[in-house]
């Protein structure tokens, strides 16, 4: 592309802000439609518990209750996000069956005729449930003896057979061997919430042998494929439509309301609305995992990283989501931006009996970088070196190859480190001054 | 009751898009009889500016003004099949399946052009302001509404394109991890600059101050967008925000907004930055997705100018008040 | 259950609604009246997505019982937007980029016209205090106080440029 | 449950006629920011609801000395008024604007802890509260109304319907301390008052928010003071008292270790403010 850029390059007004300032733009709830009816959900009050009964004779004699779904009413009850695209096993249930694995697990959805009766059904349904052993620490959940979430038999997702998602490139134990220093952290976060100002929700409405669901979900095919699966039903008889989202950072690729309210639909021939609370949106809803990264590196006494190795534990709650998923992009950047010839990564994916977790904006990512770039000053103190001369001194470059062997071809670290520098006015060498990204003299060292 | 300054950095990188099974997205363009063009998705616009930018893509292959092209979004009975929203990857991957749309939309218009004008296609140009006209004969012009209509009318044609875009499944070697994993890397180098109150561990975040690598800037006020927001939002994951405040422990979590602890507009901290360009050999028009990562080097380089201030060093999010008092006191003689 | 009839003004006209005991202001203006520009984001008072004016102040509408608004003046973002074009203060929000996902914006731009209709020139300490209730989780806050800060310019007759 | 009957009196005694009526079923809000929450959310299931907007409970008036303060006024009400700087800058400092424009004084009272701010302020000042029902009513201390968490000495046919503040010049401190700025639970809330005779403290009140069940008084703090200069040395050992004494507690925005320290340093902050030296403008 040589010619000049006509559009691309401008700051257009955007397309959508007369609507957004005039409050004219349209929300997946701002609809109402004749005979809507409310889904609201009884959830567990338990982190961790078997299910020996429902009873819901109070709560069908709440004037204005519709009808209550349970698992038995769900066609395909299994909610596996990632099922579309291969990811097994199939583990999570869009209505608990004879386990709940978190607190806030949707155990019985009621529709009724207003929010109001529907909240005070949510009230009188009685569950019988026998509290079990709950674990909510990543480490602990891996010892012997430890609670099992999952119906496999251990805490961890497995990649292939293995309990982690495994990256290795040369021998850091060698490397370690002769390195002039080790320099070790460990490096936590606590679950973060998306927040988006519009919670999730949807509202499904039959319309002439179809269902059209109009939803804020962050991914229209992945929320109609699953609920194709869930409620066994052609992906043909289901419309469905987004537009704006409000706020998302990923929290609303999850799926979560739109089957049920769907199912709901189905069962009761009329529209049907279910969006989440604030405090469901809070409690509930998935949040950015909690992560414990072990970090490991050897040093030459010049500053040189000639090893790392990275041990993650993601603490995925109660089940999968998107978090394995979040581990296979964690380990394809865990070693950072950074030229290191031997590198060894485990990333676990954890099952505790905490809310799920999933996408969340940069996810795999963002604690990796605050491990990593925490990590990189613990050096620069232990060599003797300033924060900005280890990094420069590491920084990867245009063919270098990265610990999962996929060369490195828009490298950029240097030249963004050196405007950062110019912005807030350090004084870089000459030696950084004049560095690139450009490819090194004679290809990836090996020895470099 | 003292108060010390501190300074910290970080430096990062992050990838633009997914392999997950494969990362398709498509799009469809036709013209209008009116003579502007629709653009067909069903990627949803999360308030990143999606459809803008889109637009702004559209109209930059098409060659013609942004006002003359619609974005319509979000309909699975009208829009051809999106991956989704996330993973940084709308506008590279949206981006690249509406320039091939464009093009062959575009196609079709010169055809009806050079055909109306019997002239060969490779003489009809677009002037970008809604006008076709054989190369260097301004007197030979039509506009683009004339033509469209014309296509429709006395050609029996349509002006349209289908555009896809495909980020190849790659299947990961579960022994050595090798993979590919995504389309490119933006950068981001951020230095804070923080004040903390050695009595009561309080940390005033005073600048964030940015450098970014974004390959090409569609917007460059959307790209500022997402720049301040998410440095409001890494700081907001270093020093606030958690859904379990005594992780692991799962009590005390917050049910509504007074409980979960974000900064607000009194304490925001002093924001800057400067954009660079070197666009990526994939992108569209060379972009590299930025959605994601604004609030990623914020969060480090806040912690280092905490430990550059005070001497502690946090390796546990979010730094609260508390865990600085805790580290200050174990330090006090 | 019996219903009451609320009369209440809305944008310069008497409104008057059927309702059932305590239904919010909110729920009126949303899910009778149509109005949804009014937004719904916690239902706790916790986020300002719902503020409206009544009788010229800033109230969170999910808290407010409808009976509780009889015979009282309310203001919404419908109200606001002129017949063509739009509000100083809505031209700010798009001149400064002041919103990414919009769901805030009403609410802001309400709180907004409260702000600078009780105080024309506020400094920042003075945003920042009124605006301290209404949540976004997208901007960072700042393209909404220069927005507030260049409205305040142009309703003065001090039309700025953009801060940006 | 959905809401049967949503009662608007119209006047005191008419509000007091009707909670003799409907007994303990009535639950009574005042400016709804802490039980319409609840019942969006269905935590709360009210069948009927009394409203006290209308009932012309509001209003601040000085009165032999004291201020008199309806139980409805707002925050926002209070903090344009300018009688007393303790409890403007306690309305200032609670919640939103918008809040602050709903929520009411009587009302600030029942939020629980760490909410309350307003009422930290009040008891500082020594101020007493009307429980009237439609039989009596009676005034009672603010210190002795609270009798435990989200318990106090309010009978079920009794309405908070005003509040009264002793008008003095005596200097005051009030400091929130959250982690924001602005519309933040406290980590903690000291008001503090201190009554002079000559060159010594005679007297003096130390009340705490976030700090306790309801807001308290420290006061072994307050006794420490009486006598003393207000010197660096009583005020250490007042605020070293008030963090012994103290019950803070555990929640979502910070821990009883870290308010109970928060609590000596607050209450150091707020005394030093009043001591002899301090900037005049906060005496």
């Amino acid at each position: 592309m040589t010619a000049p850029l006509e559009v691309v390059g401008r700051s257009v007004e955007r397309s959508d802000a007369v609507g957004h300032v005039t409050g004219r733009t349209r929300f997946a709830a701002d609809r109402a439609f004749p005979g809507m009816l409310h889904l609201k959900m009884v959830r567990s009050p338990l982190h961790h518990a078997r299910v020996r009964g429902i009873d819901l004779s109070e709560a069908e004699r709440v004037p204005g209750f519709v009808r209550a779904l349970t698992a038995a009413d769900v066609p395909h009850n299994r909610y596996t996000i990632l099922s579309l695209i291969g990811v097994e096993p199939e583990e999570e249930f869009v209505l608990a069956e004879d386990r709940v694995r978190f607190k806030g697990e949707a155990i019985v959805a009621i529709v009724a005729e207003t929010e109001e009766a529907a909240m005070e059904a949510v009230a009188k349904v009685r569950l019988d449930l026998d509290e079990l052993p709950a674990v909510f620490d990543v480490e602990e959940a891996l010892k012997p003896g430890a609670p099992i979430v999952t119906h496999w038999g251990n805490n961890t997702f497995m990649y292939e057979g293995h309990p982690c998602r495994r990256v290795r490139l040369g021998d850091v134990e060698a490397a370690f061997a002769r390195a002039d220093h080790i320099v070790e952290g460990v490096y936590n976060s606590s679950p973060i919430e998306h927040a988006p100002l519009e919670t999730t929700g949807c509202i499904a409405v039959p319309e002439g042998g179809r269902f059209t669901v109009y939803t804020n979900t962050q991914a229209l095919y992945f929320s109609l494929d699953n609920t194709s699966i869930i409620l066994q039903v052609p992906g043909n008889r289901l419309h469905f439509i987004g537009g704006t989202v409000g706020g998302g950072f990923g929290g609303k690729v999850d799926v979560i309301v739109e089957p049920i309210a769907t199912l709901a639909a189905m069962k009761t021939g009329r529209p049907v609305r279910f969006v989440y609370s604030r405090s469901e949106e809070m409690q509930v809803s998935s949040t950015r995992s909690a992560w414990r990264i072990y970090l490991k590196d050897g040093v030459t006494a010049d500053g040189r990283i000639i090893a790392r190795k990275v041990t993650s534990y993601a603490d995925s709650g109660a089940y999968s989501r998107q978090t394995p998923y979040a581990l296979t992009k964690h380990a394809a950047n865990a070693a950072g931006p950074y030229a290191i010839p031997n590198v060894s990564i485990d990333a676990y994916c954890v099952y505790t009996n905490r809310q799920p977790t999933s996408a969340m904006r940069g996810f795999g990512v963002t604690m990796a970088s605050f491990a990593l770039e925490v990590q990189m000053d613990r050096i620069a103190e232990t060599v003797g070196l300033d924060p900005w001369s280890i990094r420069f001194l590491n920084a990867y470059r245009n063919g270098d190859m990265k610990p999962h062997r996929k060369l490195a071809d828009d490298a950029t670290l240097i030249e963004t480190m050196q405007a950062a520098a110019a912005l807030v006015g350090h004084e870089l060498t000459a030696e950084q001054q004049a560095m690139t990204s450009a490819p090194r003299a004679g290809g990836d060292p090996g020895g470099r | 009751m003292a108060k010390l300054r501190g300074t910290g950095m970080a430096a990062v990188n992050y990838p633009t898009g997914m392999n997950l099974g494969g990362d398709p997205s498509q799009a469809l363009v036709h013209a209008t009889t009116s003579g502007s063009f629709v653009v067909t998705l069903s990627a949803t616009d999360l308030g990143q500016g999606l459809r803008t930018v889109i637009g702004q893509i559209a109209a930059e292959t098409l060659g013609v003004a942004y006002d003359q092209v619609v974005v319509d979004t979000a309909d699975t009975d009208t829009g051809p099949h999106d991956m989704g929203t996330f993973a940084s990857r709308a506008t590279h991957r949206v981006g690249n399946a509406v320039i091939a749309a464009a093009v062959e939309a575009r196609k079709a218009l010169l055809d009806v052009a050079a055909e109306e004008f019997e002239a060969s296609v490779d003489e009809i140009e677009l002037d970008g302001h809604g006008n076709l006209m054989v190369r260097g004969v301004p007197a030979r012009s039509m506009p683009v509404a004339e033509v469209a209509s014309m296509a429709q009318f006395k050609y029996g044609r349509t002006i349209a394109g289908r555009g896809s875009f495909m980020k190849p499944r790659s299947e990961v070697d579960p022994e050595t991890g090798a993979m590919d994993p995504d389309s490119t890397e933006a950068h981001a180098c951020t230095v804070a600059e923080v004040e903390v109150d050695t009595e009561t561990g309080e940390v005033t975040v005073l600048s964030i101050r940015s450098a970014y690598e974004v390959g090409r800037q569609v917007n460059p006020a959307l790209v500022q967008g997402q720049i301040t927001g998410g440095a409001w939002m890494g700081m907001s994951h270093a020093l606030y925000e958690t859904t379990a405040p005594y992780y692991p422990a799962p009590d005390h979590s917050p049910r509504d907004f007074s409980e979960y602890l974000m900064p607000g507009p009194l304490e925001l901290p002093e924001i800057d930055c400067v954009v660079l360009e070197m666009p990526s050999s994939n992108g569209p028009y060379g972009v590299k997705g930025i959605g994601e990562m604004t609030a990623n080097s914020p969060i480090p380089a806040i912690v280092n100018a905490i430990y550059h201030a005070t001497g502690v060093r946090i390796d546990s999010l979010p730094v609260t008040p508390e865990k600085i008092l805790r580290g200050l006191d174990a330090r006090r003689p | 259950m019996a219903s009451t009839i609320v009369t209440f003004e809305l944008g310069g006209r008497e409104v008057e609604v059927l309702v059932r005991p305590m239904t919010t202001l909110q729920s009126v203006l949303r899910n009778q009246l149509g109005q949804t520009a009014t937004k719904d984001g916690c239902r706790q008072g916790g986020c300002g997505s719902c503020t409206v004016l009544v009788d010229g102040e800033p109230m969170a509408s999910c808290l407010l019982p409808i009976e509780d608004v009889a015979g009282r003046r309310v203001t919404t973002l419908e109200s606001l937007t002129p017949a063509e074009g739009l509000h100083p203060v809505q031209q700010a929000f798009v001149d400064e980029y002041a919103f990414q996902c919009g769901y805030c914006t009403p609410g802001m731009v309400m709180l907004s016209k409260a702000l600078l209709d009780h105080d024309p020139a506020p400094n920042d300490e003075a945003i920042g205090q009124a605006l301290a209730g209404n949540l976004c989780r997208c901007t960072g806050y700042r393209p909404i106080v220069d927005a507030i800060r260049h409205a305040s310019g142009a309703m003065s007759g001090h039309d700025t440029e953009p801060v940006r | 449950m959905t809401v049967q009957a949503y009662l608007l009196p119209r006047s005191l005694p008419e509000a007091l006629g009707q909670l003799a009526q409907h007994g303990l079923d009535v639950l009574v809000m005042a400016g709804g920011t802490v039980a319409m929450p609840l019942i969006n959310d269905g935590i709360s299931l009210p069948s009927v609801v009394m409203g006290l907007r209308l009932a012309g409970l509001d209003g601040v008036e000085r009165a032999n000395g004291r201020l008199r303060i309806g139980a409805t006024t707002t925050l926002t009400q209070l903090l344009q008024q300018n009688a007393v700087p303790v409890l403007r800058e306690a309305a200032r400092n609670t919640a939103s604007w918008s809040i602050r424009n709903m929520g009411t004084v009587g009302g600030n009272l029942f939020t629980p802890p760490p909410g309350g701010d307003v009422a930290v302020a009040l008891l500082a000042l020594d101020a007493s509260v009307t429980l009237s029902s439609s039989r009596s009513a009676r005034v009672v201390s603010l210190a002795d109304f609270y009798t435990g968490f989200m318990t106090n000495e309010l009978a079920p046919d009794e309405l908070l319907a005003e509040l009264w503040v002793p008008i003095s010049n005596e200097p005051t401190a009030f400091l929130k301390y959250g982690r924001k700025h602005a519309n933040t639970p406290a980590v903690v809330t000291v008001a503090a008052r201190v009554t002079w005779d000559g060159p010594t403290v005679a007297d003096a009140r130390i009340a705490l928010g976030a700090a306790g069940p309801h807001p308290i008084r420290a006061r072994d703090a307050e006794r420490l003071l009486v006598g003393t200069d207000l010197g660096t040395d009583a005020i250490a050992a007042a605020s070293a008292a008030a963090a012994r004494e103290c019950e803070p507690f555990t929640d979502a925005i910070a821990t009883e270790w870290y308010r109970r320290r928060m609590v000596g340093l607050f209450v150091g902050r707020a005394l030093q403010q009043l001591a002899p030296g301090a900037a005049t403008e906060d005496r």
